[in-house]
């Protein structure tokens, strides 16, 4: 019965089809733009790229405490990341630095003893490596915090940690909440990209790959 | 009056099941239109669909559109798509460009067009589908076969006319 | 992806080489070899290697046509002395590297997008993005685009000669095509460098490797669009006009003036060359 | 670039901070850009100096060893490691421009072969043995001999200079030994004798800029005479402007015939008779003559120079009117003219030109004495190596030291060296590679690299004012405990003279001592000692004026004598130098092999020369093997057929056919330099090494040559080089 | 005699039986002549080579192939050779559908079944030839998590989508050709076979509504698949004849391509035709004089391939573009002249046996000659790829190269999968339409009848004809 009955039912499919093409069609018309390339006229932090990682938590020799040093402390990142703003690499800090203040402050702590054991051996402490990015791929901290911190001219003078710290959590993740530093952002290429598209950055592919 | 019954007959040759056609449109069952004539058969038989009238078929709109979806859709796309992947500036040609772009709208256009015929076809087919509880095998041998949905009175009327068309069999059945 | 981008900037975008394209440029970096110079010692080529973290391949692999330098140096011998004894003058060199072209062949025709037009204005070639289809290669009128046939890696830098690798420049592995860059890690570099101290890049700042090697000075390098470097000045001495300055067809950018020596490559390709080359002189003693 | 202040070796101790591997791709599989965290290890540094920043290289100044030119290069380190060699711009020699060769220093010092241990021979094999070992072992054999004949003990070097060879003058003083044998295969001792002879300055200074005309006689300035990179960077000077012309004459043709306006194929051995046929031609227009040279000039009318040299007479006299006509001009003679048993007469007449056409004084001036003779480069020569194989043979020698050369594989097999060697009780070898001379060496003793390195050198050719370039490390040794050759050097010396020598550490303040006393007329006032090193080091050189004296012009007799033909060796043999294998020590640096060769395009083997007509008589074509024989020997090589050489001559290049030199050299192509017949030039006692006769046969094997553009030679009617003609490039360019 | 004669003359016995018809053609899904399973071992062996070689590939890279300038090589040319085989398919399938040549109907099954899998085939290579073929996926125009799309200008891309294109189609066009076999076959199979075809035939059963609309929507897909085809075709030549490149860069490939499509196609339908008619006894089906009509449709083809030839050649000789000129004269003289003149001998001379009655209908004759215009068809693709690469316009890097062993070897490989794929095709699924065959039959033997009842002038009305040629009263 049912057969003979829809077959009755002469255009209506028809009908039904089109409209369902038109609608996909006034859909493609309808979407949304994507990539705003027009950068906010004055920038305190980038708009952070959206996206997770669900990291690893990482045995370091020492276990480092960020929070100490930056959330109670009020130590500026860039006192001890000396190279970020001068070289592509942020670096770690060299041992000296560490025994510049850990010669006087805080000896009796077991990981100041590490530490100090590491110094008086003269060996270097084997940090392990926690943010990377792949080798065909060129950044540089220097354009980034010259860009977010130093281009900014009410950044510079009241340059504290708090200042300093949401730009490097961009891709770090603030530090100021961890012990070791711990990678709880993508760092994918489509990651970048979303940023760069937020922030105005290069769009070109040889500004980040090598 | 509701129709409780359906009946098949199987014919050995399309001008028998041409002419029982012929006998139920010319009203020899009452109350029995052609519109509940459902023929099977073992090919394409264009006289015996002369007999059943005119029953239109809608597959090509859905071809038009799906063309035109897949032309003007697939164009739209892809030149939104250059337009927003700025590295394409290349050999010195423009980021939009027409050539490539009415290539690839045209396979778009047929791609869109033939899925959309296979769309209309399923649909105005009503595939995929269960066979018709009366089919029988013999049909995608040799015979044709000729399904009637009735009421109970018609039922002698119709075995008549199909006896009288030489029938082979007749099955039939009561509809849920 | 968004149709606004494709309204907003409809025409931009449908702007071709001849309208000044869609290219937004920030340099044109360019070169003038002068073949009055070049002794075809080798020295760029080598110095390339050095640089680019070229892969030596070996004579077995060389024979077969997989050799990797970005720079080579030709040698032909003059043709109207096919008959004589000896050849009574020396050879013609020609250092060939990738000729950055504005309107390249070897673009349009990669399937990723893996080789484009940079803002630069260089033939950029994404090692990463490339998926070896060869296709631009196969489209290079200069034939100076290199493919890693094989993995070269572990064979071409047994430790520690790995250690002489670039670290700015990645290290390709097979399957990928590869060509000159013009040194893409240094003008980086020097772009970065200028970005840091709010100015502009100066001309001779740096250079690329084979020019800063090339021991006649043959190779000048430099940015098209500073009108005070040597190389736009070494154009315009002798007349040779890149597409967009003036949107002018191939054949009124030829060389007009026979005394003039600025000529580009299989110029009438019209893939825009942006090395210029200064013709070699005869001396008429034979 | 920067050129920051070096203090002491600190910058040394860094450690890496990405290890090196990381520098590879990643382009192979997988390409997912996550990369997984605490895998890899941060080298952090301890305590650095302030202008060390990871990720930014730094340049430094030092001083190329890739030959014995003297180029200043600088060199990029970065994270401790040095990536890059360029040109020094404060160099005279080569003003921040560098051939192949040195760009290749940094594969002399990451070369995989290189020996990280000292090796001593056990029972007739070399094993390692440890440092304290060798020296040790050294102490007593040198000991040994020092007591009992230590004028028994020799020094075998390639050119030395500087302090290096002052510590080796004194090492030898101090052991009463005179035996310091200097070796080099490509030389030009028989130029500096004539040059000595007739201007009475060994090498003068050539102002290739200033001349209009340059003639030249094999002389390969482009490529392999005295100081190629310097003579490069002039020729672009020469070559702009009103642009001056070039001819070369010489039976095989060169990088610098290639790049000739008029190239001449002289018959080997008889450039002599072409330099005196241009005299006469020059002579009959009216150039004088010296006295001495007259009756020679006069014997050679062009005519029959052409019957003589094949160039024609007209040719000849065409030559001599461009020279007359493009004044001032120069005229040199390189090592196909130096090379023969008569070089010496032969490189007079070339010199006679330059006389004749008042060159001297003009375009060749004086250098100047080097105010410090015991820094004066000692260059090498072949004399010496006859000299050190007949001493060999004669078992007048206890202790041999090798460095800076490798005399078993450049010495002819007819000089019995190899053989002579076994007469040495004690041979030690100061090398970076195990090569041949080292396979026969009693104790091998690995040194530094010269990017590792301290030192001082002085080129043979001073281009300008005199300057000791100096040499610094660019790094870390690679190999713990593998000295210097200073150090090593000292380190003998102290075991002979400990108090003499003990106040020095090492090298490195042996050589701050030695700027420190420097005689205060060098040095730039207002300058402490520290700052006076610390500039030094950072401008690579140290200028020590001298005052330039005046040339003479003292042309003697010139005999020559006919060169006659041999029917059983019918082929000159010319073991051409390349700019790039050299004389083979560059054969283990793989982009020197892999470069081709500048005129036959040929990488990764040896070739044969053959003029299409001598190849057609010898029924051969491109890659067949032919077998070259001398009277001393057979090699084996494919055939390159080639317009560019005489068809007399045949021309297989230097630097392949290693047995015993790593795996880029070993087994590659074959070496001339095996079957050259000890022929010695009469004057100066050097090997004749362009004098040797051979003949070829063909062996019937066939293989491909591999080489470069392998199937064209000519553009094919495409505009790929341009050329324009003289007057019209004088015309709108000449100044 | 006679008679016989002329029952050979007929493309099809009109009076076959339905039902004969039906059992003769599903025998072909049970029990076929051994030669078909020889043919499987053949097949699994050339594919076991073309895997090995494309493993060594693989691990060691394309070097083992290719070379510089030479990047293109045999791939690409078998690319070409495989999608041009499927066009054939295509003209059988759709175009004779659309002007109701009947004749096509035994052998369109089997013609679009080839289009279909030497399309999969084709695919293949493009993505072999990848240097770095694991990331062949960044050409489909997905959304991309980086912002990164293809290059749309690329010929490359556009191939992608063509041939994605033409593979759908050509699929659906084939399985929706099928579907009233395909309840044929789900009404004459038991066990797996069943559920399989009453899975795949959706349920067809006949109706006279579900026939209109296969009517229809078949003749709509028949007309899409013919400017696809072209189109297709073009696309491909287009690799060549967009770039820049001497003996490359014609303006003629795009119709050139597509005649060497069709003429490789219809040689390779004559090939398998005899195969399958070999294999599974269907001397009644695949007649002689069908073998005919595909013989000649191909010597026109060869004819008009040869035309385009000659016209591409006569363009660049006229052209006097030196960079062309040189291409084409290395090619008849150069390294490659042995090829280029079997090209030609195969392609344009050996097609004159096809004019020839005696020889048309000589089975070991056509089996021989087929094969080798493919061979020459592949030729063909094979120099023009390859003498461009080895003489364009840079006298420097010119180079003469010869396949690897690598290359061969996934080159036969190729031959093994397609024979593979196609094999099981023929195994599982009626390659004979049958409702096309009952069709042809039935209308033929009405024609037949009509005109034998003129003939014999008797007037009055037909007699009754029966479907299943039994008696009437006979039951």
């Amino acid at each position: 019965m049912r057969w003979i009955q829809l077959d009755r039912a002469k255009r209506e499919p028809a009908r039904q089809g089109c409209g369902a093409l038109l609608v996909a069609l006034a859909l493609v018309w309808a979407m949304p733009a994507s990539a705003d390339t027009a950068a906010p006229a004055s920038i305190k932090y980038p708009v952070a790229p959206e996206g997770a990682h669900a990291g690893k938590d990482v045995a370091q020799p020492i276990e480092f405490p960020h929070d100490i040093h930056t959330a109670v402390n009020k130590i500026n990142c860039l006192y001890c990341h000396t190279y970020a703003r001068r070289s592509k690499v942020a670096g770690i800090p060299p041992t000296s630095k560490c025994m510049g203040c850990h010669s006087v402050i805080a000896t009796d702590k077991p990981r100041i003893k590490q530490l100090t054991e590491y110094w008086e051996k003269k060996q270097p402490v084997p940090w392990k490596k926690v943010h990377d990015v792949p080798d065909f791929v060129h950044f540089t901290h220097e354009k980034h915090l010259k860009k977010f911190i130093f281009d900014n001219d009410e950044l510079v003078q009241n340059l504290s940690v708090d200042t300093v710290a949401p730009v490097c959590a961009a891709c770090h993740g603030d530090l100021r909440t961890m012990t070791v530093a711990k990678k709880i952002k993508p760092m994918t290429m489509g990651w970048c990209v979303s940023c760069h598209e937020k922030n105005g950055g290069p769009g070109d592919c040889w500004a980040c790959h090598k | 009056m509701k129709k409780t019954r359906r009946i098949l007959g199987l014919f050995g040759n399309f001008d028998e099941a041409t002419n029982a056609i012929y006998d139920i449109r010319a009203s020899k069952i009452a109350g029995l239109s052609v519109d509940d004539v459902t023929l099977i058969s073992p090919i394409e038989h264009p006289d015996v669909e002369e007999a059943l009238g005119d029953r239109p078929v809608s597959v090509q709109y859905f071809t038009f559109c799906g063309g035109l979806f897949g032309l003007v859709g697939s164009w739209l796309w892809i030149a939104s798509a250059q337009a927003s992947f700025l590295v394409q500036p290349q050999g010195g040609k423009p980021v939009v460009t027409l050539v490539s772009n009415f290539v690839l709208s045209y396979e778009m256009m047929i791609l869109g067009g033939v899925l959309s015929t296979l769309i209309g076809l399923l649909i105005g087919a009503r595939l995929p589908s269960r066979p018709h509880t009366l089919y029988s095998e013999k049909v995608s041998l040799d015979q044709i076969g000729i399904i009637l949905e009735l009421e109970d009175t018609q039922i002698e009327s119709a075995k008549n006319l199909f006896r009288n068309h030489r029938v082979l069999e007749i099955r039939e059945e009561v509809m849920k | 992806m968004s149709l606004e981008n494709l309204t907003q900037d409809w025409s931009r975008y449908r702007n071709g080489i001849e309208e000044g394209g869609f290219h937004n440029y920030e340099h044109r970096w360019g070169m003038a070899i002068d073949l009055n110079a070049c002794i075809g010692c080798n020295a760029c080529s080598t110095a390339c290697y050095a640089e680019n973290n070229l892969a030596v391949v070996g004579k077995e692999r060389f024979s077969k046509g997989h050799y990797m330098h970005w720079m080579r140096i030709e040698r032909y011998w003059d043709e109207d002395q096919a008959k004589a004894e000896f050849p009574d003058q020396g050879a013609n060199f020609l250092p060939m590297l990738c000729q950055q072209c504005g309107a390249a062949p070897c673009e349009p025709v990669c399937p990723v997008a893996a080789t484009y037009h940079t803002p630069d204005g260089l033939n950029a070639q994404v090692y990463n993005r490339c998926i070896g289809s060869r296709y631009c290669s196969n489209n290079c009128p200069y034939r100076v685009r290199y493919f890693n046939f094989w993995s070269y890696p572990e064979s071409a830098w047994p430790a520690p000669l790995n250690l002489q690798l670039n670290p700015d420049i990645t290290v390709r592995d097979k399957g990928v095509m590869e060509k000159c860059t013009f040194c893409v890690q240094r003008i980086r570099v020097a772009k970065d460098t200028a970005k840091m101290e709010n100015r502009k890049i100066k001309d001779g700042e740096f250079t690329t490797a084979c020019a800063q090697a090339c021991p006649t000075s043959a190779i000048h390098f430099g940015d098209l669009m500073d009108a005070e470097s040597a190389v736009t000045k070494l154009w315009a001495k002798h007349q040779v006009k890149r597409h967009d300055d003036e949107g002018l067809p191939v054949s009124t950018q030829h060389k007009q003036n026979p005394a003039l020596r600025g000529y580009r490559v299989l110029e009438e390709l019209n893939t825009d060359p942006s090395v210029m080359y200064l013709e070699r002189v005869r001396e008429e003693l034979a | 670039m920067m050129n920051l202040k070096l203090k002491r070796r600190e910058f040394l101790q860094l450690m890496g901070w990405s290890t090196a591997g990381a520098t590879l791709a990643g382009c192979d599989l997988p390409t997912t850009v996550t990369l997984e965290e605490g895998k890899e290890e941060v080298v952090a540094y301890l305590s650095p100096e302030e202008y060390v920043i990871p990720g930014v290289g730094v340049w430094y100044a030092s001083t190329c060893l890739q030959c014995a030119a003297g180029c200043g290069i600088h060199g990029r380190v970065r994270e401790g490691r040095a990536l890059k060699l360029e040109g020094n711009p404060d160099s005279p020699v080569n003003r921040g421009k560098l051939c192949q060769m040195g760009q290749s220093g940094v594969q002399t010092h990451y070369n995989p072969d290189r020996l990280s241990k000292p090796q001593l021979r056990k029972d007739g094999k070399l094993v390692d043995i440890s440092w304290d070992e060798a020296w040790k072992v050294l102490d007593e054999k040198v000991g040994a001999a020092a007591k009992t004949s230590g004028a028994r003990v020799a020094w075998f070097t390639g050119t030395v200079s500087g302090h290096q060879a002052a510590l080796i003058g004194e090492h030898l003083d101090a052991l009463g030994s005179r035996h310091h044998f200097v070796h080099e295969v490509i030389n030009n001792a028989v130029g500096r004798a004539v040059n000595q002879d007739v201007l009475g300055e060994a090498m003068p200074r050539l102002a290739l800029d200033q001349a209009k005309l340059v003639l030249s006689f094999g002389a390969d300035f482009l490529g392999t005479w005295v100081s190629p990179t310097h003579f490069a960077t002039e020729y672009a000077k020469f070559r702009s402007g009103t642009r001056g012309v070039l001819v070369v004459a010489e039976p095989k043709m060169s990088l610098t015939g290639a790049n000739a306006d008029l190239w001449l194929a002289v018959r080997p051995g008889t450039e002599g008779m072409l330099a005196l046929g241009i005299a006469h031609a020059l002579m009959q227009s009216g150039v004088s003559v010296p006295d001495a040279a007259r009756p020679a000039v006069a014997a050679y009318a062009p005519v029959k120079a052409a019957e003589i040299t094949g160039i024609s007479a007209q040719r000849i006299e065409q030559v001599a009117a461009l020279l007359k006509q493009h004044s001032p001009s120069l005229v040199l003679a390189g090592a196909t003219v130096e090379g023969q048993e008569q070089g010496y007469q032969a490189a007079s007449a070339v010199m006679l030109l330059n006389v004749m056409l008042g060159n001297v004084g003009q375009t060749i001036v004086s250098s100047g004495e080097f105010p410090f003779p015991q820094l004066r480069p000692r260059t090498g020569n072949t004399r010496d190596l006859v000299a050190f194989a007949a001493a060999a043979k004669d078992k007048a020698l206890d202790v041999a030291f090798f460095y800076g050369t490798n005399p078993v594989y450049t010495a002819p097999a007819s000089l019995g060296l190899a053989e002579g060697l076994q007469n040495i009780p004690f041979k030690v070898v100061l090398t970076q590679f195990p090569d041949e001379t080292a396979a026969q060496a009693d104790l091998v003793l690995p040194v530094a690299s010269s990017l590792e390195d301290w030192g001082t050198h002085v080129a043979a050719y001073q281009p300008e004012q005199g300057v000791i370039t100096f040499q610094q490390p660019l790094m870390e040794g690679l190999y713990p405990g593998t000295p210097g050759v200073g150090d090593a050097l000292l380190k003998l010396l102290k075991m002979r003279e400990a108090q003499k020598y003990g106040a020095f550490n090492d090298y490195f303040s042996y050589l701050q001592n030695a700027v420190a006393s420097l005689p205060e007329q060098y040095k730039a006032s207002g300058l402490t000692n520290k700052q006076l090193w610390e500039q030094t080091l950072q401008k690579g050189l140290l200028t020590v004026d001298s005052a330039p004296g005046s040339l003479k012009t003292n042309v003697g007799e010139i005999t020559l004598h006919e060169v006659k033909a041999d029917a059983e060796y019918p082929l000159h043999l010319i073991p051409s130098p390349r700019l790039g294998l050299w004389d083979g020590r560059h054969a283990n640096i793989p982009w020197l092999q892999e470069a081709p060769d500048q005129i036959s395009k040929v990488v990764w083997d040896s070739w044969a020369e053959l003029h299409p007509s001598t190849a057609a008589r010898l029924g051969v074509r491109e890659g067949d093997v032919v077998e070259i024989t001398s009277a001393h020997g057979a090699i084996k090589v494919k055939v390159y057929v080639f317009k560019g050489v005489h068809p007399d001559a045949i021309a297989v290049p230097l630097g392949q056919g290693h047995e015993g030199y790593g795996r880029y050299a070993n087994g590659i192509g074959a070496n001339p330099l095996k079957i050259l017949s000890p022929a010695i030039e009469a004057r100066t006692g050097e090997l004749a090494l362009y004098g040797t006769r051979v003949k070829a046969t063909r062996t019937g094997v066939h293989e491909e040559l591999v080489k470069e553009g392998r199937n064209n030679i000519s553009q094919r009617s495409r505009k790929l080089v341009v050329t324009i003609s003289a007057e019209q490039f004088r015309r709108t360019e000449g100044v | 005699m006679k008679e016989t004669e002329l029952h050979h003359d007929k493309d099809i016995r009109e009076d076959l039986a339905w039902s004969q018809i039906n059992s003769d053609i599903m025998k072909s899904l049970e029990n076929p002549r051994r030669g078909f399973w020889y043919t499987v071992i053949g097949c699994l062996v050339l594919l076991a080579i073309g895997i090995t070689a494309e493993v060594l590939q693989y691990m060691y890279g394309m070097g083992r192939s290719k070379n510089h300038p030479h990047m293109w090589n045999l791939y690409i040319a078998t690319f070409i050779f495989w999608i041009g085989m499927s066009h054939s398919g295509t003209l059988l399938s759709a175009i004779l559908h659309i002007v109701h040549a009947d004749w096509r109907k035994p052998i369109y099954r089997f013609a679009e079944a080839m289009t279909t899998f030497s399309l999969m085939t084709a695919l293949l290579f493009p993505v072999i030839h990848l240097g770095r073929l694991w990331n062949f996926y960044w050409v489909i125009p997905y959304v991309p998590a980086r912002g990164t799309w293809p290059n749309f200008r690329s010929p490359l891309s556009w191939d992608g989508f063509a041939i994605m294109t033409y593979l759908t189609s050509s699929a659906l066009f084939l399985y929706i050709g099928m579907l009233p076999d395909l309840a044929i076959a789900r009404d004459n199979t038991t066990g797996w076979r069943k559920k399989l075809y009453s899975t795949l035939s959706l349920g067809w059963y006949g109706s006279d509504r579900q026939w209109r609309i296969f009517r229809k929507a078949y003749m709509l897909m028949a007309i899409f698949l013919i400017p696809l085809a072209v189109s297709v075709h073009s696309i491909v030549s287009s690799d060549f004849a967009m770039s820049i490149m001497p003996g490359w860069h014609v303006t003629t490939f795009p119709p050139y391509f597509v005649s060497g499509a069709l003429y490789s196609g219809c040689a390779a339908i004559v090939t398998l035709f005899i195969l399958l008619r070999y294999y599974f006894r269907w001397e009644e089906y695949m007649t002689l004089a069908i073998l005919e009509k595909i013989c000649k449709l191909t010597f026109a083809i060869a004819m008009v391939w040869t035309y385009l030839n000659l016209v591409e050649f006569a363009s660049v000789w006229y052209g006097h573009d030196i960079y062309g000129k040189e291409v084409l004269w290395a090619k008849m003289t150069g390294a490659y002249a042995p090829v280029f003149w079997s090209m030609m001998f195969f392609g344009s001379v050996l097609p004159f046996t096809l004019a020839f009655r005696k020889l048309r209908r000589h089975i070991p004759t056509m089996m021989t000659v087929s094969i080798l215009l493919n061979v020459g068809m592949w030729l063909e693709r094979w120099m023009i790829i390859s003498p461009t690469l080895s003489q364009s316009f840079y006298p420097w890097s010119w180079d003469v190269m010869w396949p690897t062993l690598t290359s061969w070897g996934i080159v036969l490989g190729s031959f093994g999968w397609f024979g593979l794929l196609f094999l099981t095709f023929v195994k599982i699924f009626p390659s004979v339409s049958m409702y096309e065959v009952k069709e042809m039959v039935y209308h033929r033997r009405l024609a037949s009848e009509k005109a034998q009842a003129e003939r014999r002038n008797t007037g009055g009305a037909q007699p009754a004809f029966s479907l299943s040629m039994r008696k009437e009263d006979g039951s």
